[in-house]
């Protein structure tokens, strides 16, 4: 058997299982929305790692395959609401690209409740502090994404 | 050579037990979705015995379409390599048409070349293949133009004839046959020379000798846009080929770790040879299919003395395009 | 001689093209041909063993040396044309089709409009077996799916020969081989061969023309076709374009509509 | 092997309080191509930014990594810092440890992991930074302004005025627009050509204003700072340059039943005239559809008369093309026809007439000399009813908005008939009064307390004909919906404020974003009111949305203003943050295969063809290429491009990927 190019997830004391999340986030919403967040003080759990775009245009889908693969148990793509797109169309054309994503995703038996998308507005900190939270409660409930990350090492002699 | 031993139909399912409980795993033809494919087989209920071919390639035994070769784990800054263990996993093929199982030896004595293949012969060591005599052919067989034959010993360890009341003949070729024979010693009678069914009949349209001669001289020649002019430039042929042996090495890593795998890889490709600068030395698809045919024929025999093809026609069956190997080679053959 | 067999033969006379594509009989079923005299009109063959999308060819640069084509063209091959030729892969002075519906006339049409036209008259929806198996799939639980693709695509040896057969993926450099960053692992191995699929279902939906021949394609035989036409449909349904019925292009992944509608979106 | 340096911030108390600061500084240390690392209490401070520097002077760095606040705040600051310590400003990174992670977690483990992760990420991200340069573009200062309304007219001085060049555009054949057909204006009643006219000959005098009236663009290709404008002048029949505007012509026109615009269809011109007395510029044109000459090949009246000899009747269009750098869109608004309601005859009653009809008749320069009289026999009307909202806010009538400018006119209106027509009966219907604007208010108070206008609350269900008079049918929805009659002498329906005919395909042509009302659309509805989505192309007035005299005369100084912005150096230069489509040696050339599918993603036009061609100039192939000075660096053609063929500066594919794969 390979191994999986896949990083362990990490334990906290007790070693309950905690889950990595990884946030696709637009520079123009949702990242000064998680500022907001932090400049509000209010508090959520810190299993999410933030990956700046400009854009949620510019977020290619296989990133969000590429998190799953390197290790995510739960994967965030979020930007600003119709309409409020700094570059004004970028969302409209990510929202068709996740439409169909998901579809295929489903499609293939792929587990849509450890992927999240949200529009979360500059002004929407407290909003992005309850999505975060609400995303790692469900993703601890679901347990490690090993079946994914496993992929990488299933069918290697 | 004549048969040792016979085994009756009924006795197929002690053997296969048999093989399973001495912890080997069986390979064999198997139906899959729409398909006859080589893969692991639990029963003989499941050999699939009636088809000419399997579409997948037996080879993959020994030499799988992706293979571990290392990993490695960044340790703070430094590198430390894992080397794997040598794969161990004992394994019969059972059911392969002998010219598959004679693929064995020019796919061993290619990778063999220069350095020794280790990961391959560890597995092929461990690997016994059991093959049965064509009874039938189709018209993409073409072993006897290659100097095979449809009950042809080569490759094979144990080599079985189909009979008329059914089961087989047994004819043992190696160690490794009597080895299996061994395993279930009490369901191989001796060979009572029962009336076997007749071998099929493959004519030979040409001989691999014309082809090697032609070669040379039809390098430039426009023959090969021509035959190649509607090969969509897959690489289905090659990888159920049971000689092709061509692979590429790949890295899956990120920052911590990383593995190294050998994986199948095919000169239909315009990938394959495609240089960085962008160049390509075989930029056309003429100048792929020439290739595949010339180190068949050409440079195998030449730098290895051994034919790189074995007449089994898995190639023009698994085309999508019906590029026939058959047809191609014996108007090769013919040209003049 | 079929009248097929005539307007290839007489497109050759006339010099209006050099080399006529098509489907010629081969070892047990069909195989391309290309036609390039009018002597040989006589092998080229349409019925339903004609499955390979002959589109494919056009873009070839081996195909292309031959000079202006003409392709025998059931109605998802002329689907391809219009869309190559929304996707500038295809010139206007390029288009020579032999338009055939089985048991039905054969038109020769000599322009993309012409083309639209035609295509504007008939459906643009996969083969009855697909729909029924898409239903299948439809049907089942997301696990059950999975284990499906699993079984499925575990038998994949990224031989490529979907790819190769489509008309749509005429990219001189796949995603598949970009290799800085190397977005899909080249080893056929579950994630690999699963994100190879996912990524060729994803750079379709919007642009497949819903003729199958990647499924057919597939030695082994796995339905990936399944994939692309699951994703076109998908399209289809949600924005209510992708559909090349209308024999007009569309590019359904590169623009939007303010009022698409989901129902995932926080 | 990369050299990045690490330099983690406590912020004071800001981050270090929940994340060991100096444990996350020492893991960085650990990291492959990490040669550097050190934790300060304020990076932001001079001995900060010191640190920093030195550290990239003496250590050699080739990235930097600063692990602080959000890069929305301090990124220029530090990227500024590495650029004079000799690094490209582009190859400094920001970790957010601040608003990310220590001000929304407790003190603990999991928090200093989450900043090495972040640390991480941006460690990996900064490896494959590459030094990028500003994108400079020269700019033309020259501005091409679209309509000489008021709008146009103040945006056309404002810009003249600081020294650019102005090219100012109208499609009729004098400047002035809406403006010079009202009579008073509102809150103050003073006359409106008054204030208008001086600014007409301003702009017709500006040595710095080329004036191209009775013309239209054509085209406009190019982008911010470099557009070509391509303009058709209509031939007006008349060699401007000649003519002294006498006027003889314009008299002595022997076809003389055409109904005249300028007055609404009120009284009638000639087929050579002058729009309004006080047209800017003064100069006749020919209108060939009504003259004889044109329709039989006789007549030549005003040529024989023409003492100057400016008749041309040969003369053809002319089409001119200029380098402009900036646009500004003023093509104002249209109303409403009364032809659009049928409860109200379909604009058969020749007494049932809209708003700008009645400023003309209050008009002391219009054909009844300011005196109120009603079209159809010029009786004084003893009785007017005003019908406000006619149009707007009305679903069935396709306009949901409200047309912002009707409350105030019909007050004023009811007001000077009230004024003119001393023992009249004004009365109006409405459905609310939005009189929100300095002095509006109390000007709709003045109607009712001081000039007695009655206001009934209500919408009119029909009007109607009758003995020589129009009964007007409608509810007091104050006074219970108690349905009422009026008989009046004369109605005047406040119609909507529509979109300028042919908006839509200027909105085309200039690949600006308008909308459902094809109202020009603006950048931001808050933060960019006079920009739109295209750089370089903005708004003025009434083509935006309905907008009175001072709201429009404003945005167009504001649109002015961003002008001026942009011609105040003689180039632009932009963030290199830009898609850029990949070249290659030959054979390749380039990885893209022309599909152009980018094309239709971009937002901002910024896809542009390229043709690849041999040295004798046959084209090899067409590929795409981003124009940097359009582009504003969304990134989604690079989402959109299967062959990964198009890569955004900054935030490229590898990049991106490698943050990725380190979380």
């Amino acid at each position: 058997m390979g191994t999986s190019v896949t990083t362990p997830t990490p334990l906290k004391e007790g070693s309950t299982f905690e889950p990595k999340i990884t946030a696709f986030v637009c520079n123009w919403c949702t990242y000064a929305g998680a500022d907001l967040t932090g400049t509000s003080r209010i508090r959520y759990q810190p299993n999410v790692r933030v990956i700046r775009f400009p854009c949620t245009g510019r977020i290619d889908f296989m990133l969000i395959l590429k998190a799953f693969a390197h290790g995510s148990d739960g994967v965030i793509v979020s930007g600003c609401h119709p309409n409020d797109c700094h570059y004004t169309t970028g969302n409209y054309l990510a929202r068709r690209r996740w439409i169909v994503f998901r579809d295929v995703l489903e499609f293939t038996g792929i587990d849509l409740r450890r992927l999240t998308f949200a529009w979360v507005s500059a002004a929407e900190g407290a909003k992005w502090a309850e999505l975060v939270d609400e995303v790692t409660d469900r993703v601890r409930a679901l347990g490690p994404y090993r079946e994914y990350q496993a992929l990488a090492s299933a069918g290697i002699e | 050579m004549s048969p040792e031993y016979q085994i009756g139909e009924g006795s197929l399912e002690a053997l296969f037990a048999a093989i399973t409980a001495d912890g080997r795993r069986i390979w064999g033809p198997r139906a899959a979705a729409g398909c006859i494919e080589i893969g692991e087989i639990r029963s003989a209920g499941e050999l699939a015995r009636d088809q000419v071919h399997p579409i997948s390639s037996a080879k993959a035994a020994a030499f799988p379409r992706v293979e571990k070769i290392l990993s490695y784990r960044m340790d703070g800054k430094d590198v430390a390599i894992d080397d794997p263990p040598l794969p161990a996993r004992p394994t019969v093929l059972f059911g392969l048409r002998p010219c598959e199982a004679r693929g064995f030896c020019a796919l061993g004595t290619i990778l063999n070349w220069g350095t020794p293949d280790r990961f391959f012969n560890a597995r092929m060591e461990r690997t016994t293949v059991v093959s049965i005599a064509c009874t039938r052919s189709d018209e993409a067989c073409f072993c006897t133009a290659v100097g095979g034959g449809p009950d042809h010993p080569a490759g094979s360890d144990l080599l079985l004839h189909p009979l008329a009341q059914g089961g087989y003949d047994v004819v043992v070729l190696s160690d490794k046959g009597r080895a299996l024979v061994a395993l279930a010693p009490d369901r191989f009678e001796p060979a009572r020379g029962a009336a076997r069914i007749a071998l099929a009949k493959i004519e030979a349209e040409f001989q691999a000798q014309e082809i090697t001669e032609q070669l040379p001289r039809l390098f430039d020649h426009p023959i090969w846009s021509e035959q190649s002019l509607r090969c969509l430039g897959c690489g289905a042929c090659a990888y159920v080929c049971p000689t092709c042996a061509c692979f590429d090495i790949q890295d899956e890593a990120d920052a911590r770790r990383g593995v190294r795998l050998r994986c199948w890889d095919s000169c239909a490709f315009r990938l394959f040879t495609l240089h960085a600068s962008g160049h390509n030395p075989r930029e056309t698809q003429g100048q792929r299919w020439r290739q595949r045919v010339q180190h068949k024929f050409s440079y195998m025999p030449e730098r290895l003395g051994v034919l790189g093809c074995v007449g089994c026609g898995k190639c023009s069956r698994a085309c999508p395009v019906d590029m026939d190997f058959k047809e191609h080679l014996t108007e090769i053959a013919k040209f003049s | 001689m079929d009248e097929l067999q005539e307007k290839a033969k007489q497109l050759l006379e006339a010099g209006t093209v050099q080399v006529v594509i098509g489907h010629a009989a081969g070892r047990g079923g069909r195989r391309p041909v290309f036609v390039r005299s009018p002597a040989q009109a006589g092998k080229l063959v349409h019925d339903d063993g004609c499955w390979q999308n002959l589109a494919t060819y056009l873009g070839k640069p081996e195909v292309r040396k031959l000079g202006r084509a003409a392709v025998v063209a059931s109605p998802p091959v002329l689907r391809a044309m219009v869309q190559l030729g929304a996707e500038r892969q295809l010139g206007n002075d390029e288009v020579m089709a032999l338009a055939v519906v089985t048991g039905g006339p054969v038109r020769t049409l000599a322009t993309l409009a012409a083309i639209e036209g035609h295509l504007a008259s008939l459906p643009d929806e996969p083969p009855a077996a697909d729909r029924t198996e898409l239903g299948r799939l439809a049907a089942m639980t997301v696990p059950e799916r999975r284990a499906f693709w699993a079984e499925q695509l575990d038998r994949c040896v990224r031989c490529y020969a979907c790819r190769a057969s489509c008309p749509m993926c005429y990219c001189e450099r796949c995603t598949m081989e970009c290799n800085r960053p190397q977005w899909v692992p080249v080893a056929s191995h579950a994630l690999g061969n699963l994100e190879y699929h996912i990524v060729r279902a994803m750079h379709l939906a919007g642009r497949c023309v819903q003729c199958g021949t990647c499924g057919k394609s597939c030695p082994l035989g796995i339905p990936v076709h399944l994939l692309t036409l699951f994703a076109e449909r998908s399209v289809q349904q949600h924005f209510g374009q992708g559909g090349k019925a209308s024999g007009k292009p569309v590019f359904a992944m590169s623009t939007f509509r303010p009022e698409d509608s989901e129902t995932f979106i926080r | 092997m990369s050299r990045i340096g690490v330099f983690v911030c406590h912020c004071g108390e800001n981050i270090a309080g929940t994340v060991d600061c100096a444990v996350v500084a020492e893991a960085a240390r650990s990291l492959r191509g990490v040669v550097h690392s050190v934790d300060y209490k304020y990076m932001c401070s001079d001995p900060g930014q010191k640190l920093l520097k030195e550290a990239i002077r003496d250590k050699n760095l080739d990235g930097v990594v600063v692990a602080a606040c959000s890069p929305r705040m301090h990124e220029p600051t530090f990227r500024a810092a590495a650029e004079e310590a000799g690094l490209n400003a582009y190859q400094c990174e920001m970790a957010n440890l601040r608003e990310h992670c220590s001000w929304v977690h407790a003190k603990g483990e999991a928090t200093t992991a989450k900043a090495i992760d972040l640390v991480r990420i941006q460690v990996e991200k900064v490896k494959r930074n590459a030094p990028l340069r500003p994108i400079r573009v020269p700019v033309a200062r020259t501005a091409l302004v679209l309509g000489g309304g008021i709008a146009g007219i103040q945006a056309a001085l404002d810009i003249a005025n600081a020294g650019n060049q102005v090219i100012l555009v109208e499609r009729s054949p004098s400047i002035g627009g809406h403006m010079s057909q009202l009579s008073e204006t509102f809150p103050t009643l003073d006359c409106s050509q008054c204030i208008l006219t001086p600014r007409m000959v301003e702009v017709a005098r500006h040595p710095q204003i080329t004036l191209y009236t009775y013309a239209e663009l054509e085209r406009l290709d190019g982008f911010i700072g470099n557009f070509k404008a391509t303009i058709r002048k209509r031939a007006r029949k008349v060699d401007e340059k000649i003519c002294n505007g006498c006027g003889v012509c314009t008299q002595k026109c022997p076809v003389k039943k055409i109904p005249d615009e300028f007055n609404e269809g009120l009284s009638m011109r000639r087929a050579i005239y002058v729009p309004f007395p006080q047209a800017v510029p003064n100069r006749p044109v020919i209108d060939t559809a009504n003259c004889t000459f044109f329709k039989s090949g006789k007549c030549r009246a005003c040529e024989k008369l023409c003492t100057a000899k400016a008749i041309r009747f040969d003369q053809q269009d002319e089409v001119v093309t200029r380098e402009v750098g900036a646009v500004v869109l003023a093509t104002g608004f249209r109303t409403m026809g009364t032809n659009q309601f049928p409860e109200y005859g379909y604009g058969r009653y020749p007494d049932l007439i809209d708003g700008l009809k009645f400023e003309r008749l209050a008009s002391a320069s219009g054909p009844t000399s300011g005196a109120i009289k009603r079209p159809s026999d010029g009786k004084i009307p003893e009785t007017v009813v005003f019908i406000a909202c006619a149009g707007s806010r009305d679903e069935q009538k396709g306009v949901s908005y409200c047309s912002k400018i009707c409350c105030m006119y019909t007050a004023k209106h009811a007001m000077l008939y009230r004024h003119k027509v001393h023992g009249g009966k004004a009365y109006v219907f409405y459905m609310d009064v939005r009189a929100a604007g300095k002095n509006y208010d109390e000007f709709v108070r003045r109607a009712v307390e001081e000039d007695g206008v009655k206001y009934l609350r209500g919408r009119v269900s029909r009007v109607y004909p009758d003995k020589g008079q129009l009964v007007v049918k409608g509810v007091d929805t104050l006074l219970g919906g108690e349905p009422l009659e009026i008989r009046a002498d004369m109605v005047v329906l406040a119609t909507a404020v529509q979109a300028q005919h042919g908006s839509e395909e200027l909105a085309q042509k200039l690949h600006v974003a308008y909308d459902k009302y094809r109202f020009f659309a603006e950048a931001h509805p808050k933060l960019r009111p006079v920009e739109t989505n295209t750089a370089g192309i903005f708004l003025a007035g009434a083509c935006q949305s309905p907008r009175d005299i001072p709201e429009s005369v404003a945005q167009a100084s504001g649109a002015a203003a961003k002008v001026c912005g942009l011609f105040s150096r003689p180039e632009l230069a932009r963030e290199p943050i830009v898609a850029v489509v990949d070249r290659q040696p030959p054979p390749v050339f380039s990885h893209c295969v022309g599909c152009f599918l980018c094309r239709s993603a971009c937002p901002y036009q910024a896809i542009e063809e390229e043709a690849i061609r041999t040295r004798n100039g046959e084209i090899i192939r067409t590929v795409a290429h981003v124009n940097a000075g359009l582009c504003q660096g969304c990134g989604t053609c690079v989402a959109t491009c299967r062959t990964k063929a198009i890569d955004l500066q900054g935030f490229t594919n590898e990049q991106v990927f490698a943050e990725v794969v380190a979380i």
